[in-house]
């Protein structure tokens, strides 16, 4: 759970900060952030399809020099990535309850 | 990770809770499915969908009467009759073949789950032939062979004390919900089985491993249990993990010992 | 492609011969595209000609909408233990097959 | 014995040869032309020409309601008609409407099973010939997964 919210804040810090300038710097930042979110739920069985194509999305973008669509794109895949990780922490403490009972 | 996952999974299992019994886990999934399709025997869910929906029943049988996947059989004899380069071959690891009941098993020297495809594969290895690609052709014709030679056998693994926590992953697998339409298997193959998702009928978790591989029509060609897996798993917009990996092995695990005592039926044909 | 045998089955009820065969074949439409979005050639056996001790009892004819490994089951009227069926198959780029049995 | 096979089209070209070739003695009927139309109308008229179409309720013409599978549909047609020659299964929204026509010969009985690609929801129509005279049955089949992409 410790983990869960620094994971949080941090996305909310990262967000916080793109609100101000939109750098190539800051995007790629973002689209990092992203990844390695993305890995975090991957390691455990919980990546999800959605957010390694937005990354791949905002990349191209990046690639593009389509700033705010790459920010956007990133962002989303940060949402994906954050809902991914939410769900793997969730799920160890619920799935029990889904088994018929002995 | 799943160091960390087998561990906690592991104390949990040591604490001596009910839950950690494979035989009481199927025996409660085998009441669920007989309170939730009461006309229904267990061991007619080895047909899987088709053991629930009549119609589509009709079709099956029509399909089954000359199946594509017979080819498959007969490619998958000859691949397995061959010898390989140290003279030795297939037989002198599976006999006539018929050892399908028997998989996966829990490998104490490896610490992990063997399927049937890893079992070729460290046949081959040990022959010093090449091991074959877990998503290749020639994998799902052994395998459908060794099916069909297999086939009325009754499942019959074991969970040694040592295999539960792999058993344990497996099964906290299927009811986790994973991808974005945040759906576990269990949600589909438990709650819902027996009804309609768009033209699917769902079939019940008991009897999942007993036909494959499986000549599936959308394929148009025989694949592995683990294809279907991966399949599943993009479904509800999650990830799928390797062939054969870790994970896939201990979830094939545990749906085999929910499938414990019943006949093998394999390969079969799917829609 | 290596082109494979017709597989058949035939099972004599009284006088009348039911017979079943499967034929590897891919049965291409000629419409699908590759991985690589490269149109795949049409490739479907046309003619299916079913000879029974030697005379001919049936043809198929098929366009490629026929599914992919032709299921075709037909049914012969005066049959017998001992007699010779013959099924053999010609696609639309010339290949051929056949398979025969002998009724039990 | 001979089967009595229609001659009306004899068909044309090269690959046509071959096939003859291939099957010496063999009595040859295809209709490339029927094969190639695009719409039921136009295979009807190239199968049968101007002989008028009979509804029948003698051909039992079994085809599942929803298809399994638009790839894998198992079809089959069989009639208590005497003397059919021929039998047709056409499927209207096809984009070639003809699957198969079996050509029956004298021995044989008119009862045929196969497996066809139904490319999406469709009335598919059975015709058996007999004595100079077409019959027909229609059924309706659905399809929810398409033959084609599968």
């Amino acid at each position: 759970m410790k983990r869960f919210i620094a994971l949080s804040s941090m996305l909310f810090v990262c967000l916080l900060a793109q609100a101000n300038q939109l750098t190539m710097e800051s995007v790629s930042e973002q689209i990092l952030q992203a990844e390695s979110l993305h890995q975090e739920a991957r390691t455990v069985g919980h990546g999800w399809v959605v957010t390694l194509k937005l990354i791949e999305q905002a990349k191209a973008a990046l690639a593009d020099d389509q700033l705010i669509k790459a920010d956007e794109l990133s962002k989303r895949a940060l949402g994906t990535a954050l809902a991914s990780v939410t769900q793997s922490i969730k799920e160890k403490r619920v799935w029990r309850s889904r088994k018929p009972s002995s | 990770m799943t160091r960390g996952t087998v561990c906690l999974v592991a104390l949990l299992a040591g604490a001596g809770s009910a839950s950690a019994d494979p035989e009481s886990d199927r025996q409660a999934l085998a009441r669920y499915f007989e309170q939730r399709f009461p006309d229904v025997e267990v061991a007619a869910h080895i047909d899987g969908a088709y053991a629930l929906n009549a119609q589509t029943r009709e079709q099956w049988l029509a399909m089954e009467d000359f199946p594509p996947y017979e080819f498959s059989v007969d490619d998958g004899e000859v691949l397995f009759g061959a010898s390989f380069k140290d003279g030795s071959g297939y037989q002198d690891c599976f006999g006539d073949g018929n050892v399908k009941a028997h998989f996966p098993y829990f490998d104490l020297k490896e610490q992990s789950v063997v399927t049937l495809e890893l079992a070729i594969n460290d046949c081959r290895v040990a022959s010093g032939e090449e091991p074959l690609a877990y998503d290749g052709e020639d994998i799902a014709l052994l395998s459908a062979y060794m099916a069909f030679t297999s086939r009325d056998s009754v499942i019959d693994i074991e969970v040694p004390p040592e295999g539960l926590a792999a058993y344990e992953e497996g099964k906290q697998y299927y009811y986790s919900r994973r991808g974005q339409l945040n759906f576990s298997c269990s949600h589909c193959h438990m709650q819902m089985s027996g009804m309609k998702l768009r033209a699917e009928t769902l079939s019940a978790t008991i009897g999942h491993v007993t036909h494959w591989p499986v000549y599936r029509l959308k394929w148009q060609e025989i694949g592995p249990l683990h294809r279907r897996f991966k399949e599943c798993n993009e479904q509800v917009g999650a990830e799928g993990l390797e062939y054969q990996s870790e994970t896939y092995r201990n979830l094939e695990y545990f749906l085999t010992y929910m499938s414990q005592g019943l006949p093998l039926n394999g390969p079969a044909s799917r829609k | 492609m290596t082109v494979k045998p017709v597989k058949i089955r035939g099972r004599l009820k009284g006088v009348i011969a039911n017979i079943k065969c499967l034929m590897p074949h891919p049965m291409e439409t000629g419409t699908r595209r590759d991985d690589a979005g490269e149109l795949i050639p049409a490739h479907y056996i046309r003619t299916v000609t079913c000879l029974h001790n030697d005379s001919e009892v049936m043809t198929a004819h098929w366009g490629p909408s026929v599914s992919k490994d032709p299921y075709f089951s037909f049914k012969i009227k005066t049959a017998s233990v001992g007699d010779s069926i013959k099924v053999s198959w010609v696609d639309n780029l010339g290949e051929t097959s056949s398979g025969d049995i002998v009724l039990k | 014995m001979k089967t009595n096979f229609s001659r009306r089209w004899f068909v044309k070209g090269l690959a046509a040869v071959a096939v003859i070739a291939s099957f010496p003695g063999a009595a040859f009927a295809r209709a490339t032309g029927a094969f190639k139309a695009d719409k039921t109308d136009s295979v009807v008229n190239v199968l049968f020409g101007d002989l008028p179409i009979e509804a029948s309720s003698q051909i039992t013409f079994r085809l599942p309601d929803i298809a399994e599978n638009g790839a894998v549909v198992p079809a089959t047609v069989a009639t208590e008609i005497e003397d059919v020659t021929q039998i047709a299964i056409v499927i209207d929204e096809n984009p070639n409407p003809l699957s198969a026509v079996f050509d029956i010969g004298e021995s044989s009985v008119a009862d045929v099973s196969t497996r066809i690609k139904v490319g999406k929801s469709s009335v598919a129509r059975a015709y058996v010939k007999s004595r100079g005279r077409v019959f027909m049955t229609i059924r309706e089949v659905k399809v929810t997964i398409g033959g084609c992409g599968g």
